[in-house]
Order: C-alpha cells, then structure tokens, then sequence
C-alpha cells in the first residue's frame, strides 16, 4: 500500500469566543499557514479537500457549504465532507490516496462551540426517543463514567488533577492553548465538584477555532521538499449507542483500531489523545498500553482547547509536528467522537 | 399490556436550542452600512471583482477580502421568478417577485423581492432600484430595502450584466 | 490504479410521504438489510459502514451514526457519515466505494436516508439566522430563476419541463417502490398544476419523502463469487465550487462538466448518449433534465430540451438513451438518500434487475447526483463487464 | 476603515420533531402510559432496559419483551449541582444509571434527592411516575431514594 506522509499542520488559537468571524474568515488565515509551510498558493495545488464540521455547534445548516468560500474552488476542485471530526476527513482522504486518485490532500476542521450551550447541544446526539428527550448533558455522562472508574478503584480523583496538572503545565509552551499554566494537585483538589465526580478542571473548555493539515504520497512530499512524518497506521471503530451496554472504565474500540493501526509495532514517543475529560485520558493511555517512556499530550491536549470537529486532526497535527521537529521519532495520535468515547480513531504517525 | 388503549406509534419531540449569533466582520461590516442606507461590496485583491453581501473572501480566488467599495442602489434583473406561496415570516403576498439583482458596482447578484412592477412585464436586462424603509426603521438588516421597482432606463445587454460600473455605463 | 469494487447488494425501502410505522434505525435498517439479503450476505460479512445524509436538522438527531451503530451492525467496526448537501447520497457511495477501491476493505455497507417526516423540509432548509444578508425563499425559489435563464439562451418551447415530468411519473409507475404513483398522468395535468415558483409548477417539482437505500460493495474477487451479477463501478468523480462567485455559470455550471468528463475519461467513455445505455441522473425540478442533458455531454449547448422532446429519453417512447427510467428524484425525494438512489439504480439497470423499469439490455449506466446550489457533483459509472 | 461592530443576536433553532416509534420503543412507551417499565432480552439473554431495537453484538432484531420492577440500584450518577435551563429540575439532582429489578443493563434517568450526600452508587431508587403519562420518556419524572 501506499506510503503517505503528512507535510503541514496548524491550528488556530483555542478561544473562548471568536467574536465576529464567520466560518471563512475562521478557516481561511488557517489554510493559509498550511499552504505557506509547503509553498502551495490555494486548493488548487492539491489533488483533494476533506473537511469535518458539524452544523448544530452554531445552529445553521450547511456550515460546510460556507466553508468551500474558503478554498478557492475555481476551477471546481475534488472535495468532500464529513459530519464528524476532520480526523475522519484525514480518513477518507488517505482511501483516495491509496486507490490512486490523488497524490495529496488538505483536511481542515472547524468549529464555533461558542454560540450555543454545548453540552446540551451535545445531548442531542444521544437516542432520540430515550434519551436525547431527557437533555442528558455530555458533562453528567462523562460523570457518570468517571464515578463507574472512582468505585471501581480503577483511578483515584488525584489520578484525574494529575492529568490536568500535567495537561495545563504543557499547554504553556502551546501558543494556541486556551487554559495553562503551573497548578499543583492540591490547587485542583481543593476546588469544589462541578458536576460531581468532575471538577470543572476536569473538563475541557469551549472553544471556537479550526485546523488545517497537509499529506501527500512520500513522493510528493519529497518533490515539495518538506519534512514529513509517515502514517503508518490508522483505524477507527464505533461501540454500542447504548452507553450501559458497553464498559464504560474501558475502549473496546481504541484497543481494536490500536491493533489495526499497529500501536504496538514499536515503542512511542509521543502520543497526543483526544480525551475532553481527564479521567479519560487514563482510560486512554492504559487501552493504548503507553508507558512512562511516552510522552502523552506534549500541546495540553484538548483540556487545555477543544475545538469541536478540528481537535481529533490536531491530535494528528500534533505528533506530526513532535517528530517533524526531530523530537520524536514514533508517535500515537487518537481521535474520538460521541459520547464518552464511543468512536475511535487511531493514527501511528513514524520519522521518514 | 393495555388492550383498551391504542398502541404508540409516533411521539411529538419539541427540541428546541437557544444560541447567541455572531455576525462574521464582513457581512457586519456591510450591515453597519446598510443601516445607514448604504449598499457596499468588498473587492478581490486578485481577479478585482466586487462581492456584494460580501462574506469575507474571493470565493473563486479564495483570498480575503478587505477593499469596501460603496454601490449603487440601482441594479440590473439577472433573472427572476414569480412566487405563488408566502415566505414564512415576511408580510408579501403572492404572487410575487424574487429577483437575482446585480447592484452597479458589483459583479455578482443578490437575490431580493421586485414589486411595484407587472409581474407579466417583469424582464431579464430590466433597470430596477431599491425602495428603502423609512430611515428611522434602518436597522442591520436588507430588508432595510423593502424591494426594488423598476426604473425607466434601458435595459442593459444580457452580456454586460454583472459588469456594471456605478456611474456611467450608458456612455 | 483504483482496484476494482462492484456493488454486490442493493436494498431500498419504498419511499412514501411518511413512515409512520418504523424508527429512524427502522427506516435505515429496512434499506440495509435488503441490500444484505440482496448479496446474499449476514452482518458478519460487513466489513465498515459509510452512511449519508442531508443536515442533522432533518431529523433533529446530531451525527445519528452515533445512535444507529447497532442498528447497522456496526458495534466494532469502523463507521463513517458524510454530508456535502443533496449530492450526500452520491458522495456516500463514492466513500464507500473508496474502502474497497484502495484495497483498505473487501467488503463495505453503505446507507443513505432521509426521514422527512420527522420534520419540515422547508424549515430544515433555511433555519432562521440572525443578520441574514440573503433572502431565503427556499429550494424553489433558487432555482427558478437559473431555469428562466437556460430558457432564455436555449429559446425552448414552455412545455419541455412538463415533458420531464410527465416522462418520470410514467417512469415511476413502473417503479413499485417509487413515492408518487400517477400512471394516468397527462401534459395538460401538470401544465394545470398550481405555478409556484414560475415558470415551475407543482407538478414539476419532487415531493418530500421517507426513505433509504443501502449498497454493499465489495472487492474484484469477492464480488466475483456473488449470487447475483455485480455492477461493476467503472468510473467515480466528485467536483466541487463555490456557492457564489463573479462570473459564476449558473445554468451550466464547470463543477458538473469536470465531473462529467473525469467519470467518462475513467469508464472511456467519448459519447455519453451513445456509449451509456441509461442514466439515472437527480433532475428534482423537471427542467433539469434538459439542463444536465446539456451539462453532461448528452447534448450540445442550447440543444438538450430537444432530446427531451424527441422521446429519447423515455422508456415509454422507446427512447436511445433512457433518464431516470425508476422515475428519479421527480417520484421519491428523501434528500439524503435521493443521489444513493440514482447510483442504485444506475447499477440495478446493469445488473439486469430493474423490474418493469429494466432498460432492455443494459450494460453501462450514469448515476450521478448534486447538491447545494448546483455546486457539489457526484458521479459513477457501472458496467455489467469488468472492462 | 473603522472597525466594525459587533453584531450579536440570541435567536432560537426550534422545532417539536413528530417522530414515529416503530414497534419496539412504540411498545415501551405504551407500556409507560400504563406506569409499567417493559425491557428487551438481548441475544445473550441479558435484560435491556428501555428496549433496544437491535441487538449489539449480533444486531439482530430483538422481540422479546419483559416486564421489569419499578425499583432498582444505582450503578453511578452524577450530582447536578447548577441544573440547565433544559434540565427537568431547577434544584439540585443526578443524573443516574439505574439497573431496574429484573434488568440487567442500566438505564438513564434522572434522580431526585435532596442533597448529594444522600445519594450514594448501589443506593436503591424507586421511579416516580408523572401526574399523568402520554408514552413519553418523563412519563418517569424521576427515581426517588427509596
């Protein structure tokens, strides 16, 4: 099969509001970075667009068609979308590499979480008849999830303001975090519950923004002469909708889409995890078998900005940069989707 | 399980989501001109044409765009249709006119309601103008433009539609 | 080079106004367990599901792979959703396709669905947005206008889109699984049909539907041992533009023309009328049928309405090059599902299993959808033979 | 050119969706308009509760019903402290997954209580049924502490 690397990433600045910047003015400074770190001048100079975005974050249909306004589509282009995180967008376009008909590809995501409540927004995810009716906020689920781990002794709440601690403390060399800085455990023991098991801090901001990522075939991303990273794996799977049917204290589907991927062919540097929550990141870390060898969430991860639909490709943007960078020589990047982890995806990105 | 009652089939769900919208700065920036009786566009850096409502960006050249141009209220019929059913929310009664209008200045159409016309005589190339709400109704909205009416110009050539200058194109 | 993929299994559910007696899963579940059956395979045999559809706000349920994962088989397996507007159906079955065409897949299963019972289209469609700079009158009142123009430059006379659609619903009444049935229908029938968005009639628009179709595709050498003949997918583009922009060819616009011609180029097609023997193509108002004959490359420019005219795209006039012999768009419009039809069908035709609606003798056929402001395409091309 | 303003506007995307049931969640919503709480056995014998449609491991259809008991236990929960607007109290509850007597898999709904001390997982909860039931979910108003 192919070997397809990525060439380019950059991600926007988490905020907590956008003001006002509709989607084309959020995407395109965005698609411009990428563009320049390869010296492309628009989507004309690659063969495909994938993007992932979804239209109920701010409330109107067809954000995508706006984002197309972006590209500079003229002469048409090849392009596509997904009503998921752009990590998927990234999926669909590596199938198009693979099957020869295209040698390199843009993905971006975007999101403004900002204009609606999106927790509740989010609850609307969930089964339309049961649940979705109740307004079953994303918060009080990933509660619950954590409290099925607190009982079990699978964690203890010091595990979970480790991950936090950690998480803020590497934000601060990430220019786009929304939230860093030096907190102790204690500090973030000492606050009081949010939605009880979780503490505020154990959740990840609202954040508007948006991502942009290159890959290419190797070939190409030698003809442009750019340092690349490999993807040597990826993989996504899904579980269950109904949240009580699957074990919540682990990722049945991680750990498939890790071995589809081959997680465990080598050893891991880096691994940049989308966990919105921080008890998941525990989850994550043990489903993947990471150890202490690996260096998990070097950006702050998404508690430190979460850009719905854009943070599952800067996970990927991430590694990339991490072994782009020469600091890493192998990395995990991971993506999810729904509620409490319910679809994941997995990326083994590897040095040329 | 109850045999008297009739079995459930179908439920009303209400889903109902507040959010708080942002306008982009560049259809701000042109409603803030609208308020005051102003139709404006935004001009390509690379192919110069101008974009009215602009939205931010060339989207054939997919640069920003920054250069405020102010239009004409005159515009040019690009097509039209006649409409026999209301629009949910506004007041006009069919049968009406929506029009695709290319204001002078701008190189691209909007689409907008015609009245004060035939609707039979209605035509492709005809001049129309914007009638506009009484100033102390403007607000950020084009329906500060209550419609456009037609004008008694000549018809402009199907070919130079949506290459009108603001001033000048009859010479 | 793209391996070779074939659908192996279609499944559609009858389109109707509403559904009254299914769930959403229910609805995507009939369609997906028909196309299952179809192939002659069990949920086991899937390896990935790719689902398509029109916005959340249809149903009101955000990304619904979520809740339809077990509904579809899914739990464990990977699942993706994609949405680019009313070319949703099409794109879906060109992700899928991809699966197996870049030999990631053997085997895929893909749906496409639209519940818009659940909702109101017309609301669903333009959800009301603070500091709108644009006029909503909806679908209709969009695309009247571009129709007015091609009318214009091709000087057709008024009555070729109540041609089309009289052409579709005959069309249609071959279709049992078609939504609207009106195998009486008559020229002074629609041309009587309420005007409502001149020059469109009532009669010349698609209706609102429930509905869903599902494909499984599979890989050259699975789909070899099928029970039943597969459809080989010779050809697959998608082109995309901008909703507005200076100089914009609205009538006939770049985006279908570049797709038209990279889907031919793949299949080596040089004459579509000619070398195709059917297509089913998403004409939702009737007067897009001579519209894309043009855009196509059926017909020359300002020449399509003839074709249209002439017969030669009706069964029931025994026509050279059949359009939407299921009845297309203009009989059942569930708007996600409605492009993941026309390549159904397209492939039904070549697989020689078509029913009553079967062009005689189908080796070669078009499916093709758009969406947005005639701004996104989706096409493919599948042959009875391999090559 | 001056800066511009910044336009904001609340404005609500709303609609009352008419959905239908099909057989399954059409069957359990009857049976709540009778204040009973049906479930579904699973392929591996295992109670669902609400009913699913199809199953998860085989994704089989599912059809049989069971009739299960109206108290249970508390699996895990998660204490509301500022309850949403869309939230179906203005005081302090929990949110809870809630394995009925006779079921086997949780449920979630929402629980009342007076403080979050009082709640506790494995707590015994008992559903409170609303004035009166349409075969709508908040048929159940809640679980209270038994």
């Amino acid at each position: 099969m192919k070997k397809i690397a990525i060439v380019a990433y950059n991600q926007s600045d988490c905020v907590s509001w956008a003001g006002a910047t509709n989607e084309v003015e959020l995407i395109m400074p965005v698609l411009r970075r990428v563009f320049d770190q390869v010296g492309l001048n628009n989507a004309q100079d690659v063969d495909f667009v994938c993007s992932g975005s979804c239209d109920y974050l701010q409330g109107a249909a067809f954000a995508f068609v706006a984002g197309v306004d972006a590209l500079g589509a003229v002469p048409p282009i090849k392009e596509s979308h997904v009503e998921m995180d752009a990590a998927w967008a990234l999926y669909e376009s590596i199938l198009k590499i693979r099957m020869g008909h295209a040698d390199s590809a843009l993905i971006y995501g975007f999101g403004k979480s900002s204009p609606g409540e999106l927790p509740i927004v989010l609850s609307q995810q969930l089964d339309p008849y049961y649940l979705a009716p109740q307004w079953v906020d994303s918060i009080s689920l990933a509660a619950m999830q954590a409290r099925l781990m607190l009982d079990q002794g699978l964690i203890t709440e010091r595990d979970m303001a480790d991950v936090v601690a950690r998480s803020r403390g590497n934000a601060k060399t990430n220019p786009h975090a929304q939230l860093s800085g030096d907190v102790s455990v204690e500090e973030l023991l000492a606050q009081e519950t949010y939605v009880s098991p979780l503490r505020k801090s154990d959740c990840p901001p609202v954040s508007d923004g948006a991502s942009a990522v290159i890959i290419c075939t190797v070939e190409k991303a030698r003809e442009w002469g750019v340092p690349y990273a490999i993807i040597s794996g990826i993989d996504h799977r899904i579980e269950s909708h109904n949240l009580a049917m699957r074990d919540l204290t682990d990722s049945v589907s991680t750990r498939k889409a890790a071995e589809a991927a081959g997680v465990g062919a080598g050893s891991i540097d880096v691994a940049e995890l989308y966990a919105p929550f921080s008890h998941q990141e525990i989850i994550l870390t043990r489903t993947l078998g990471l150890t202490d060898k690996t260096l998990v969430n070097p950006s702050g991860g998404v508690l430190a900005g979460n850009l719905m639909m854009a943070s599952g490709l800067s996970r990927i943007g991430e590694v990339f940069n991490r072994i782009a960078s020469g600091e890493a020589q192998r990395g995990v990047a991971h993506a999810t989707s729904g509620p409490c982890l319910q679809h994941n995806l997995v990326t083994v990105l590897e040095s040329a | 399980m109850s045999q008297e009652r009739e079995m459930i089939t179908g439920i009303d769900v209400p889903i109902y989501l507040q959010y708080k919208f942002t306008a982009g700065t560049a259809p701000a920036r042109f409603l803030s001109q609208v308020k005051k009786g102003v139709l404006t566009g935004q001009r390509c850096p690379g192919c110069g044409n101008v974009y009215c409502p602009p939205r931010g960006s060339c989207a054939a050249c997919g640069l920003p765009t920054e250069e405020e141009v102010v239009l004409s209220d005159k515009a040019t019929v690009q097509s039209f249709t006649i409409v026999a059913i209301p629009i949910p929310n506004n007041p006009i009664q069919p049968p009406y006119i929506i029009a695709n209008l290319v204001p002078d200045g701008s190189n691209l159409s909007f689409i907008h309601l015609m009245s004060e016309c035939v609707n039979e005589e209605v035509h492709i190339g005809q001049r129309v103008q914007a009638l506009w709400k009484s100033e102390e109704e403007w607000d950020y909205a084009m329906d500060n433009i209550r419609y456009f009416k037609p004008i008694d110009e000549a018809d402009v050539p199907v070919e130079r539609i949506g290459h009108m200058p603001v001033t000048g194109w009859e010479d | 080079m793209a391996n070779l993929a074939a659908v192996v299994g279609i499944g559609q559910t009858k389109y109707t106004t509403k559904r009254g007696d299914v769930s959403i899963a229910g609805l995507v579940r009939e369609a997906a367990v028909n196309a299952l059956q179809d192939a002659g395979l069990v949920w086991d045999d899937i390896d990935a599901v790719i689902i398509g559809k029109a916005p959340d706000m249809f149903e009101g349920v955000i990304m619904p792979e979520s809740y339809l994962t077990d509904a579809l088989g899914c739990n464990g397996k990977p699942m993706m959703r994609v949405h680019t507007a009313g070319s949703v159906g099409g794109s879906t079955a060109l992700v899928a396709a991809s699966h197996v065409q870049s030999g990631t897949f053997k085997r895929v299963l893909t749906v496409a669905f639209e519940k818009q019972s659940e909702s109101n289209a017309m609301w669903a469609l333009s959800t009301p947005q603070p500091f709108s700079v644009h006029l909503n009158a909806g679908a209709g009142g969009y695309f009247a206008p571009i129709i007015r123009e091609y009318m214009r430059r091709s000087q057709a006379p008024y009555d070729v889109g109540i041609k089309v659609a009289v052409k579709d619903r005959l069309h249609g009444a071959r279709n049992p699984l078609a939504h609207l049935q009106k195998p009486d229908i008559t020229m002074q029938e629609v041309e009587d049909s309420f005007m409502l968005w001149d020059p469109l009639r009532f009669l010349e628009a698609c209706p609102s539907s429930d509905g869903a179709c599902a494909m499984v595709i599979a890989s050259e050498d699975l789909a070899a041992q099928s029970p039943k003949p597969p459809a080989w997918i010779r050809g697959v583009a998608m082109r995309s533009e901008p909703t507005m922009y200076a100089g914009r060819e609205e009538v006939n616009p770049q985006a279908g023309r570049d797709c038209a011609a990279d889907v031919y180029q793949q299949a080596g097609i040089t004459d579509p009328r000619k070398d195709l023997d059917c297509a089913e193509v998403y004409v939702p108002f009737s007067w897009y049928e001579p519209m894309w004959l043009e855009n196509l490359g059926f017909a020359a420019e300002g020449e399509g309405w003839k074709l249209t005219m002439e017969g030669a795209t009706s069964l029931d006039e025994g026509g050279d090059i059949p359009w939407n012999p299921s009845g297309g768009v203009l009989c059942s419009n569930p708007i996600g599902a409605s492009g993941m039809i026309r390549f159904a069908e397209a492939a039904r035709q070549v697989r020689g299993d078509a029913g009553d609606h079967q062009v005689e003798g189908a080796k070669l056929a078009l499916g093709h959808a758009y969406g947005g402001g005639a701004q996104f395409f989706s096409m493919w091309v599948v042959g009875s033979e391999k090559s | 050119m001056p800066p511009p303003e910044v336009l904001s506007q609340a404005f609500e995307l709303g609609f009352t969706y008419t959905r239908s049931t099909g057989p399954v969640v059409g069957r359990f919503l009857t049976e709540l308009r009778d204040r009973k709480i049906v479930g579904i056995q699973g392929s591996d014998g295992r109670v669902i509760v609400p009913p699913m449609e199809y199953d998860p491991v085989t994704a089989e259809e599912l059809s049989e019903f069971v009739e299960v008991g109206q108290q249970g236990e508390i699996v895990s929960f998660a204490w509301v402290k500022e309850p949403r607007d869309a939230h179906p109290f203005d005081q302090p509850f929990a949110w809870a997954m809630i394995k009925l007597d006779g079921a086997d898999v949780a449920m979630i709904h929402c629980v009342s209580a007076a403080a979050e001390s009082d709640i506790t997982t494995g707590a015994r909860v008992q559903a409170v049924w609303a004035e009166q039931t349409v075969g709508f979910i908040t048929d159940i108003r809640c679980f209270e502490l038994v």
